[in-house]
């Protein structure tokens, strides 16, 4: 059902982990849900993604989509970075099986925390 | 690919090859239809009337209270639509439990929307229904107690003759389901006291699409089936010849080894418990320790998903070549977002119940096999678990609490 | 014994070798449920969309609205209880005829019990419904016509395109029982203009204990098997992974040979009409002559009665060294004291229903045994003639009246 | 479903036709039911049946019995042959099945009328 850009993602998990000191962290999902996802981002002076890492749990969809996003994520600017869907992220894996779309793609969210969280430390002046 | 480890075998067993072998001759050519009145279809006749002997001496039945279906579904339909209907003058009030089969549930489901009441009896912690629960449930107007004697998600074995006593004894019908049941352990419908009984081919290395519905001598049911005038006229189609042949050899085989094999894979099954608590953290073993299906184990593991666990071990890696199969009850492979209705019967968090593992054995399973497929699973939930923001060794997280409160994944998505 | 000669066809065919061919892979090593989700499931699941589309392509439909069922028996009381429960704050009338198959009679008359309103309509001497008297039966109340497409036992194709036209244009639904059609004539749900359609595997060289039931998207239905999510949601239980598989295999062969295996059985068929025409005195065609199944024939002879004939056609003589084997509308068969209701409605007296011969064709069928099978059905005839205290040839007498008095020979007994 | 004895009759069945001038006849059955059965008896000095025929529409079970009621009788008195029973006609037979017990076992009620047919033509003195 997953396709193999799914597979290869979930078995092979780019940038899993935490970001040392991270400026930015983003958390989603609920363990109740079967799914948490938890983005870590080091933003760089012109306000580019220099590093991202995650850690998740959850389902085969969860971890792959968190691996593809922090893929799509590393060295765009924050504004990019933002306008990644969750669309993009099924897309660039290949699609995923309709019930996965909504309920474990939560990675894009989980960046969009982390950019927030992020501004919230460094607001625009 | 090397060698698959097949571990999913409470949803379907691969069939025997005698099995096929018995099938093939009503393939070819005796092909012919059991109704029709030339040789041919009287070969037919005695074939199936063989079957339904097999069958019956497997449950201690009398062969004449065995009705060939297409599994254990529809004679679970069968059993309750009918029952219900047939006695509907009397009440219209059946008993249950939560932790039951869907195959119950959603006739049980559909009788509410139509004006029935069900009871749905709790389980402990254990999965077991309490039989003085029974008894206190049962009311005037109760005409049927249908319990899994079996547990195909957990293993549990229902205290069934007991509860049989009590129905019997209150003149209420009692149904079993025994399809996780039936060939694994000893399954007779005196010693469980129970009026009706169904049972599937295919979880017992019989072939998949057809099952059985023992109905005792006397019992006013429906048919679920009208048409032709098959199987007494009580349920109706041109017979599966083949399917009921390989039902019936599957019957016979069963009855044959059931004592080995039962010992044998209960052996198996305790020593996978053994390991999993030996070389696991932070896991719980679901469903009860001794009264269980020599054939299952369920843990739930924290801090992971099931999906993933299951995804994982069933594809192959330079470390573990060999596939395993297993199951889970995350709600990512329950088509639904809730996750196993059956682990938060139990009072497990939802957490947990997300990340469960069922490995359910068959007789093809080796203690080789049960190594080689635990080392997998411990790698891969170590994997996992390095990979969750939420797991923290012993530190029961999940345990704890938050049950009760829903999943509302979707609405924040 | 030398080899038989099977005319039986309409009761059920032989599996094609390369329908069990297909089947044979999922009975081995690709034994997983389509439920799961491991790789191993993921195939079992591709082979049963795989077969769906077979299906839905033999009859024109979209794949998504084929279900599949253990049997045209299930199909047809899916349709009828399903459709007139999703139905019935609409209405509680429907609308069949009088010469309708078991499968599809005993529901209605399950319905009559339950409160509905059954319209019977009548057919005429050759077993045709008249569109007219469907436009007419209508009513306000009435929510399904359920039709056979071609009748197993007289061979008569109805005309069903012409009662779907009005069907759709009163927003009625209409259900083809198509279980003698699909795979021997075409069909297509479309030009039917059905809302639902029933099959079944073995009527057409697939397994037996496997069919379909069609449901055009957005038709109001009410499961018959509850339980897990298989079919979206509308058919419960394990899926019959062979014998689904079995069933697109079939249907997949059926299309690639309908038009020259129709052709060549309706040459075979009217072959065999004719000679037994030209050969026997006091016989009567019965069905339709050409708006027939190109595979069957269906006659009366008079003064003798239908099980002698087929039990002695069934048994080898000196004279006759190849069973052959047929089957008949007499009550001696029917397990009821009545004899075929199909034949009484085409308004033949009991004697002549009596004394029926079905001959059914398969695509093994060939010229060669069909004129062995004749000279031996000549042969018997005479004989059975021969012994009959009633036989006067050319008098008439059976085809003369006495139709209506019922037979009460269990008071006489 | 038919026995061995039952096939043997209805194939090769014993005392098929009509007896020339018979003594007495007997009818049963009806063609509605599709059986009827045709009994013609020859009666000795003796009261002991001489000759005995059958002719039968019907299925296999009726045949067989009518075939069977002939031999049973032939050359037995009235009397015994009166209490030819249907059991013993199925019992000869080596058993019929339950649903053709009655229905197209009536071959020992043809003798019987057979018999009133000619003892209504003779008379005791
Ligand atoms: C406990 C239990 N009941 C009923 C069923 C239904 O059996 P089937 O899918 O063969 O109809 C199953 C298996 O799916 C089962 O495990
Ligand atoms: C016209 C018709 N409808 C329905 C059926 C039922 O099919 P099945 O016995 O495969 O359920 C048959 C054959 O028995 C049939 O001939």
């Amino acid at each position: 059902m997953y396709t193999e850009q799914v597979m290869d993602h979930f078995q092979n998990p780019r940038n899993m982990g935490e970001v040392e000191n991270p400026d930015g962290v983003g958390e989603v999902g609920n363990p109740q849900c079967g799914d948490v996802m938890r983005i870590t981002i080091k933003v760089n002076a012109d306000e580019r993604i220099e590093d991202v890492k995650f850690k998740t749990l959850g389902c085969g969809a969860a971890i792959a989509t968190s691996s593809m996003v922090t893929e799509l994520a590393k060295g765009k600017t924050l504004e990019e970075a933002q306008e990644i869907s969750k669309k993009a992220v099924a897309d660039a894996l290949g699609g995923l099986p309709p019930q996965k779309m909504h309920c474990s793609n939560l990675a894009s969210d989980g960046l969009k925390k982390a950019i927030d969280d992020y501004r919230s430390k460094h607001p625009v002046k | 690919m090397d060698k698959a480890i097949f571990l999913d075998n409470a949803a379907t067993t691969r069939t025997d090859p005698e099995v096929l072998e018995a099938m093939g001759e009503w393939q070819g050519d005796n092909f012919g239809s059991p109704a029709t009145l030339y040789a041919f279809g009287s070969q037919a006749k005695q074939a199936i009337e063989a079957a339904r002997q097999h069958v019956a001496d497997l449950i201690g039945a009398d062969q004449k209270d065995v009705y060939f279906t297409s599994g254990a579904t529809e004679s679970n339909n069968w059993a309750i639509k009918g029952v219900t209907e047939a006695l509907a003058e009397k009440g219209k009030h059946i008993i249950t439990n939560q932790a039951e089969h869907h195959s119950i549930l959603m006739p049980c489901g559909y009788l509410q929307k139509k004006g029935w009441e069900v009871t749905y009896l709790p389980v402990d912690s254990d999965g077991l229904v309490d039989p003085a629960d029974v008894d206190k449930a049962i009311r005037e107007d109760t005409v049927l107690v249908t319990m899994v004697h079996g547990n195909h998600e957990i293993g549990t074995i229902q205290p069934l003759a007991e509860i049989g006593a009590i129905t019997r004894e209150k003149g209420v019908y009692l149904h079993a389901n025994a399809a996780q049941s039936v060939g694994h352990i000893p399954v007779d419908v005196a010693a469980l006291s129970c009026d009706l009984l169904s049972l599937s081919g295919h979880k017992f290395y019989g072939p998949k699409g057809v099952g059985a519905l023992y109905i005792k001598r006397g019992v006013r049911i429906v048919p679920l089936l009208h048409g032709g005038g098959q199987e007494k006229k009580r349920r109706a189609g041109t017979h599966n010849v083949p399917g009921i042949v390989g039902l019936g050899k599957a019957s016979e085989l069963a009855r044959k080894n059931l004592a080995s094999e039962a010992n044998r894979l209960s052996t198996l099954r305790d020593y996978i418990i053994d390991k999993i608590e030996k070389n696991m953290d932070d896991i719980r073993l679901n469903g009860h320790r001794t009264r269980r299906l020599p054939n299952n184990v369920n843990v739930s593991i924290e801090g992971i998903e099931g999906e993933s666990i299951m995804l994982s071990l069933s594809y192959p890696t330079a470390e573990n070549a060999r596939p395993v199969f297993v199951s889970t009850g995350s709600a990512c492979v329950s088509g639904t977002l809730e996750p196993s209705h059956i682990l938060l019967a139990l009072g497990l968090p939802a957490e947990l119940a997300h990340g469960s593992v069922r490995i359910s054995l068959s007789r093809h399973n080796t203690r080789e096999d049960a190594d080689y497929a635990l080392d997998s699973l411990f790698a891969v939930s170590e994997r996992l678990r390095s990979m969750s923001p939420v797991y923290k060794r012993g530190s029961k997280q999940c345990a704890s609490g938050s049950s009760g409160e829903g999943c509302d994944c979707e609405a924040a998505s």
